[in-house]
């Protein structure tokens, strides 16, 4: 069986066939009790689906990478919003000025090289120092976060292009341009770690450190190289979104690294390392998103999707759990 | 016909005045016939609530009334919204002057304005005590990043220097709109401090936090200002502890916000800018007012 | 041949870990051509030499020569840069990736981009594969194969280079007698190209067989090179452990008791049929079959992990059902586990604490664990074992294979168990140890305990047991008694040739 | 008989006796080097009191200990959570679920049938998690993670979204908990103090936190070893909700009200602290004191930066640095080498 293929996709299909049943769920209860006319499988409200993914499934695909890596990054939403700053503000710098529209892909540059940079600092502490990736990274959510108000004071910070607003409002063939950067970077990562070294050195990292070790697999390389990328992956996600919203509040991006590793997880990768697949975690990333517009859908208050989302995200697993018994014949440990 | 009417708020678990908003909205609109209304909370998050802004536009409301986590980001989403032939409505807390193109009315309270007659209370109650020149005070802010903390924190600090310019603010630090973090910042503040006249509370839950961290500490004679008025703060009020606050009620709010809507959907003209009145209330004054609910 | 100029060269090597001098001043070398054992007793250093070698210590003393030329050794990248290669004892496998992505990991074939070429890569597995002979193909993910197949896929490594020296590790602690006879036509071809091969086991048989020459470690330092066909068993083993062994089998006649443990009809799946025994007092009998023959099944079934689906068991003549581990210890019985780092131990925690886990619940005082009880069974064991470690604070996880394996016998005997069940005891174990596990176990049966011995290992089974039960494909081919059993009998018995059935 | 370059056959027995000797005893120096997290701690301490010559003073010392308690509380069950091999991310929420529950029902039914109450309630949905993932096995992060959004909304249905306060804040006796000395030192030191004594010696102590660190460490081999591992981590949820309990219990006297969202964000401190003292997230390795210390140096580093008076954003980067420095700190220590052996 090669890896990354259709078997592996559907042995972990619980996820999949969550979603089928959201889908059915809140069309049927969206006939009773929503009072809009529109069903909830429209096309329109499909696509949007697809765009509201984005900002969350962009970063949770490099987490997929991470997670399999065996690491861990808890300071992706601080990174989402220090990249959204350099973003919009560097669109103002005097240095730019009078470039008109030209400043739009050195901003989106600057805001990718951010995230890269934060990355690779991340990286590079767990490599050389050996600290658990859970600590340094929850230390980088404070520390990133820091940066994040230290720019800006409490200000939220600013810049509407309309043109960059009508680029990211476009649909291209049916698909918003969110959407088409979702689309490229799973088909990209899944490329890279089905296809390449890096990434199967990735899986065998997660899979076994010392075994990887001793076959001569350089594991801080990789695992920095992993880091850059999640890092590049959190800004581009920023600049998919605040293309198109403008402005960002110092508190943004917080705890979307929990809804982030929630769909990975829901995904089927494991917190262990070793094992997932991109294309899981975006059915875990939809299966979140689904769940949160279904529920408006049907108009449910606070409480209520709160209450909701709790007892839906144990309810998959216990689902998963389902499919997957094990025979009698097994061990009972 | 009835008029479907959706609303995105910016947090609602996060303070009893959003969740009483939200209770205080249903129940405007349960009571009117005409309305129907979807209620969505955006948990702070800005894609969340333009995704909400999103969604409602795609099932065809009539109106859309939203509390923006952030008054320029949600700009965009406004917009399509008004593309679409769908009247903006924004409550509480402003977008900004760009998006004012795309939105019918606002209507909220005046966060600026309840920071500057905080600061007014707090210099009357100096003058009273007769050390308007030599105070001392710190303020407790609420949660980085809000429009209504940064607000609040603004109209305090413009309005102070005006009306007792020898009043120092020594320091300012959040409290996250949190009783429980405020009372860890004023314990520091008065390790560090020895001298604190008063002390000035984004709200005042974290105006009693800062209270209770003075009386566990055992410092009498400071003099407690919120710049809004919760239940706490009006029984801490009665027992003579916590000197005043600003009076506001969400109730009026969403009323306020509902009513804006339904004014618009049936043609009738409304302000641009609908502030509702918000007062002061200390020690003195407290009779005339109800406690708040929330 | 020790004219010939060594592929490679050990000299002077300190190695120190805290509280163990693990190597002290050892030399070594290995010459192009020849299978060089390493023999020495549990914890004598072998495998601390030999990650010396393979870049993964960098000791604290002393010199890697290859080629004439001095090299230090910092990774084990630059270790298979220098063309040597390292089977581990312990599996160093990733079980989610597929056999051809272990085989070829760190150096998988790759395109343009970086991208690996499946096509290169499982076409020069499935020629390695072929060569080994095994059942499984390149695209097989590791975690589906069973131990014995998981080494098989280890050793397939050594032969995916252009090797200068080939370091084997105790390849055969859990392969079988057919695949241990690939590995060593493996072997002998790597040394008609050339290859200096390593070769580091306890089992004397295997030594004699393909070795020629024999180098001895014995607590941690370097105590001589002899030429296999000039010496003897004795000779090794003395120079090993310093003293003659005694191999013979002692407290070998005594009373056979009342029936303690009997199973009737015993099936669970697929995976054993109809299984019928008993074992007595005092006696030991041993399983004997062939991997996958279901002993290790119905071994977990009376420890109550599995749960059966149809049959009976009967304690001291009583029906009884066993819920669970915890249940089985209440009734008495005991399980030596055959993988002793996944089931047998908590790798992280001191060789105390896991002794005395099974019985942490007895060993109370007031509330409390009663610890100098503890320290009393640890010593008691490490002294009766001989088990090597500074003390009883050592993480079992820094501990040698062999001494780790101890660690899990002495956790069971020490619980004082009716009915022991031992699985691959001697997994790893030094010859010393071994003699003096087997002695151990029959003197527990002479002191009225039922013993069952799982063993692939021939003369092990032969050598203690008083009743072999002879087992293919889940289920019982025949139940000799000691007299009866001959090696020929037995492999037939196992192959699955006889028809001749004993209940 | 081959080449023997060294002494062959004169060797005799003595093997008995020569094991021993080769291992010499651990080293005091290594025996400090394990506990880099204290040396990494009185680092910062004396960075602080160099920062502010009131950083210890006595009552700050007592302020901080004090507010961490609630804190030091929790973090005390997640030790054993996290060591069993499994995370708790619902412990903010339910905290917040007990301390409004506590609150309500000190005016409803009084302080003596609320504070019993309370802790049933919380504690059954300890024991619902723990069934979920002792018993039926599933992951923890999300099961956790769904009962942090889940007891959320149960928290916001019950109040009804409002503060909840005690009428009578002044009559009730039910300050003695959070605001009342006791022989000069604060009731929640103490009680924070006699859990950590309690629990750290159950869980070095007693055959129950052996069991505890063989499920973490290898659950398999625990199983192996006849332990009931379900019950194990089942139990290790009851007692981390019980932690939680009293933690709410604590806050509820304290401040004697409280928001529905007094817990928010508490679980990644929990989890920070817990980590921070050196507990391992694979399980099996950590002890209740070294919680206690990465409860304290949380404490002293949130207060140790405010008494400095730096701006909030500079505290976030700078408890960036402390933290990983603490723990890089600590496993230097341990390893003997400043830099990591990753290749
Ligand atoms: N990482 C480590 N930390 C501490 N001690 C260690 C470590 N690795 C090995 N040792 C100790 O070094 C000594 C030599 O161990 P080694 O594994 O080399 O023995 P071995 O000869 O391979 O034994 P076996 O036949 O049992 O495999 C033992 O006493 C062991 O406990
Ligand atoms: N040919 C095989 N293919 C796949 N799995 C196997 C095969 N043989 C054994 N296994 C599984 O691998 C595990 C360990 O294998 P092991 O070599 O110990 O076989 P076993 O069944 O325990 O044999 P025995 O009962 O004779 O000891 C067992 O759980 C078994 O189910
Ligand atoms: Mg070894
Ligand atoms: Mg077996």
């Amino acid at each position: 069986m090669e890896p990354g293929t259709l078997s592996t996709f559907l042995k972990r299909g619980a996820i999949w066939g969550f979603i089928v049943f959201e889908l059915i769920f809140f069309s049927l209860a969206g006939e009773f009790l929503s009072f809009s006319d529109k069903a909830f499988m429209d096309l329109d409200n499909m696509l949007l689906l697809f765009k509201q993914s984005a900002p969350i499934g962009i970063i949770a695909v490099g987490m997929t990478i991470i997670m399999i890596n065996g690491n861990i990054d808890l300071s992706v939403g601080a990174t989402y919003a220090l990249s959204a700053i350099v973003l919009l503000d560097s669109m103002t710098w005097p240095m730019f000025a009078g470039m008109g529209n030209a400043v739009i892909p050195i901003a989106w540059g600057l805001a990718l090289l951010t995230g890269v940079v934060l990355g690779a600092l991340n990286g590079l502490i767990v490599w050389k120092t050996g600290v658990d990736a859970f600590i340094v990274t929850l230390g980088a959510m404070l520390g990133y976060r820091g940066l994040v108000f230290m720019y800006n004071g409490e200000q939220p910070t600013s810049h509407l292009n309309w043109t960059l607003v009508d680029f990211a409002e476009a649909q291209f063939l049916g698909l918003h341009t969110a959407t088409w950067f979702l689309v490229a970077v799973t088909a990209a990562v899944w490329f890279l770690m089905n296809k390449t070294v890096h990434g199967r050195n990735a899986y065998a990292i997660g899979d076994n450190r010392a075994a990887a070790t001793n076959a001569g697999i350089r594991v801080g390389p990789h695992m920095l190289i992993n880091f850059m990328i999640i890092g590049f992956l959190a800004s581009l996600s920023a600049v998919a979104f605040y293309s198109e919203s403008g402005s960002v509040n110092p508190n943004d991006g917080e705890l979307y690294e929990l809804w982030v590793i929630t769909a990975v997880v829901l995904g089927g990768t494991k917190l262990t390392g070793g094992a997932g697949s991109v294309l899981s975690t975006l059915g875990g990333v939809l299966a979140i998103q689904l769940l949160r517009k279904g529920l408006g859908h049907i108009g449910a208050d606070t409480e209520t999707v709160n209450l909701a989302i709790g007892i839906i995200l144990i309810a998959v697993l216990l689902l998963d759990r389902q499919l997957n018994i094990k025979g009698k014949e097994e061990l009972r440990v | 016909d009835t008029m479907k009417i959706g609303i995105s708020q910016n947090n609602v678990g996060v303070d009893s005045y959003q969740t009483t908003y939200e209770k205080a909205f249903i129940s405007a609109a349960d009571a009117n016939a005409d309305v129907e209304t979807v209620v969505l909370d955006a948990g702070g998050d800005v894609a969340r609530q333009i995704a909400q802004i999103e969604d409602l536009i795609q099932q065809e409301v009539d109106a859309i009334i939203i509390w923006p986590t952030n008054g320029e980001a949600v700009i965009p989403a406004v917009r399509k919204a008004s593309k679409a032939g769908i009247p903006v409505i924004v409550t509480n807390s402003n977008i900004a002057e760009q998006g004012f193109d795309f939105v019918k009315s606002f209507s909220g309270p005046d966060n600026i304005t309840q920071g500057a007659r905080s600061a007014e209370i707090m210099c009357d109650k100096f003058k009273d005590m007769g050390i308007a020149d030599k105070a001392k005070i710190v303020q407790i802010s609420g949660q980085p990043g809000y429009t209504t903390a940064i607000e609040r924190a603004q109209g305090f600090e413009e309005r102070l220097p005006e009306v007792c310019p020898n009043v120092t603010l020594v320091e300012t630090q959040p409290g996250d709109w949190n009783r429980e973090k405020s009372q860890k910042v004023m314990e520091a503040f008065l390790v560090k401090y020895d001298d604190i006249d008063g002390v000035y509370a984004g709200d005042d839950n974290m105006g009693v936090g800062a209270l209770n961290a003075a009386k566990a500490s055992g410092r009498d004679g400071i003099i407690f200002v919120g710049a809004t008025n919760f239940s706490v703060g009006y029984e801490a009020m009665e027992r003579g502890e916590y000197w005043g606050s600003i009076y506001q009620s969400p109730v009026d709010d969403a009323e306020a916000a509902l009513q804006t809507a339904v004014d618009v959907l049936a043609g009738k003209e409304v302000p641009f800018l609908n502030y509702f009145d918000t007062p002061k209330i200390t020690q003195d004054n407290m009779s005339n007012y109800s406690k708040p609910v929330f | 041949m020790s004219t010939q100029k060594p592929a490679l060269r050990l000299e002077g090597i300190l190695k120190t870990f805290p509280g163990v001098r693990a190597l002290d001043n050892v030399s070594f070398s290995v010459i192009p051509g020849e299978v060089h054992a390493l023999m020495g007793e549990n914890g004598a250093g072998k495998s601390t030499l030999m990650k010396v070698l393979g870049g993964l210590y960098q000791p604290d003393d002393g010199q890697i020569i290859i080629d004439e030329q001095p090299v230090v050794m910092t990774s084990p990248l630059q270790a298979k840069s220098k063309g040597i290669v390292f089977i581990h004892q312990e599996l160093s496998l990733a079980e989610e990736l597929t056999v051809a992505e272990n085989i070829y990991l760190g150096e998988l074939p790759h395109k343009s981009f970086g991208r690996v070429d499946w096509k290169k890569l499982h076409a020069q597995t499935d020629s390695i594969l072929q060569r080994l002979k095994v059942g499984f193909n390149a695209k097989t993910r590791v975690g589906e194969l069973s131990i014995a197949n998981q080494q098989m896929v280890e050793i397939a490594r050594a032969l995916t280079v252009e090797a200068k020296a080939v370091i084997f590790d105790e390849p055969t602690a859990s392969l079988t007698d057919a695949e241990k006879v690939v590995l060593f036509d493996v072997i002998t071809d790597l040394k008609s190209h050339g290859v200096g091969i390593i070769y580091i086991s306890h089992r004397m048989e295997e030594i004699f067989k393909i070795t020629d020459r024999i180098s001895v470690l014995r607590d941690g330092q370097y105590r001589g090179t002899l030429n296999t066909a000039e010496t003897t068993d004795d000779e090794i083993t003395q120079l090993m452990i310093g003293r003659k062994l005694d191999l013979s089998r002692n407290a070998s006649h005594h009373e056979v008791g009342d029936v303690a443990l009997e199973v009737r009809e015993l099936s669970c799946g697929a995976l054993f049929k109809n299984i019928d025994f008993e074992v007595r007092r005092g006696e030991v009998v041993g399983f004997y079959g062939l991997v996958g023959a279901g002993r290790t099944e119905i071994a977990e079934t009376l420890f109550g992990l599995r749960e059966p689906t149809a049959g009976q068991i009967y304690l001291d003549g009583a029906e009884v059902t066993i819920h669970s581990p915890a249940d089985a210890i209440a009734k008495g019985i005991s399980l030596v586990p055959e993988d002793r780092k996944g089931q047998g131990l908590v790798l992280g925690m001191n060789c105390r604490d896991n002794m005395t886990l099974p019985q942490v619940e007895g060993l109370k005082f007031g509330p409390f664990v009663a610890e100098t009880d503890e320290v009393a069974i640890f010593d008691k064991y490490k002294e009766r074992l001989d088990i090597r470690t500074p003390g009883w604070k050592q993480t079992v996880g820094n501990l040698s294979g062999g001494n780790q394996q101890k660690i899990v016998i002495a956790k069971w005997l020490s619980m004082h168990p009716s009915i022991l069940i031992v699985d691959e005891p001697t997994r790893g174990i030094d010859v010393g140890s071994k003699s003096e596990i087997h002695n151990l176990i029959r003197e527990l049966a002479s002191q009225g305990y039922a013993v069952i011995v799982i063993s692939s290992e021939m003369p092990e089974v032969l050598h203690v047991s008083d009743r072999i039960i002879a087992m293919y494909s889940g289920e019982i081919m025949r139940t000799f008694t000691s007299d009866e059993v001959t090696e020929d009998n037995l492999i037939q018995a196992i192959s699955g040739i006889t028809s001749n059935r004993a209940a | 008989m081959s080449e023997l370059t060294q002494e062959k056959i004169g060797l005799k027995s003595r093997r008995r006796e020569q094991p021993v000797g080769r291992f010499s005893n651990l080293k005091l120096g290594e025996i400090l080097a394990r506990q880099g997290i204290l040396i990494a701690f009185a680092l910062f301490l004396i960075g602080f009191t160099i920062a502010n010559d009131r950083f210890l003073a006595p009552d700050n010392i007592m302020g901080v200990v004090r507010s961490s308690a609630i804190l030091g509380v929790m973090a005390l069950g997640v030790t054993f959570v996290v060591l069993s091999g499994n995370l708790d991310l619902s412990v903010g929420s339910m905290m917040s679920f007990s301390t409004i529950v506590v609150l309500d029902l000190h005016d409803k039914i009084g302080p003596v049938l609320a504070i019993p109450a309370m802790f049933a309630m919380t504690m059954c949905l300890g024991a619902l998690i723990g069934f979920l993932v002792g018993y039926l096995r599933l992951n923890s992060l999300i099961v956790t993670l769904g009962m942090l959004s889940a007891i959320h909304g149960l928290t916001l249905t019950y109040s009804g979204g409002k503060n909840m306060d005690i009428a009578d804040k002044e009559g009730t006796w039910f300050s003695v908990f959070g605001q009342s000395d006791l022989v000069g030192i604060p009731v929640p030191i103490l009680i924070f103090a006699l859990l950590a004594s309690t629990l750290g010696i159950l869980l070095a102590k007693t055959p129950y936190g052996r069991k505890v660190y063989a499920v973490g460490g290898n659950g398999l081999a625990a199983t192996f070893s006849g332990i009931n591992r379900s019950r194990v981590v089942f139990t290790c949820y009851v007692l981390s909700s019980f932690c939680v309990a009293t933690a709410g219990l604590l806050q509820a006297s304290r401040s004697l009200g409280s928001q529905n969202t007094v817990g928010q964000g508490l679980e990644l401190e929990v989890l920070a602290a817990v980590i921070l003292g050196g507990a391992s997230l694979m399980g099996g390795s950590g002890t209740i004191f070294k919680t206690v210390i990465g409860v304290l140096i949380l404490g002293f580093i949130q207060n140790g930066l405010l008494l400095v008076g730096l701006q909030f954003y500079a505290q976030y980067i700078v408890t960036w640095i402390i933290i990983i420095l603490a723990v890089w700190l600590d496993i230097a220590a341990k390893r003997g080498k400043l830099w990591s052996p990753i290749a």
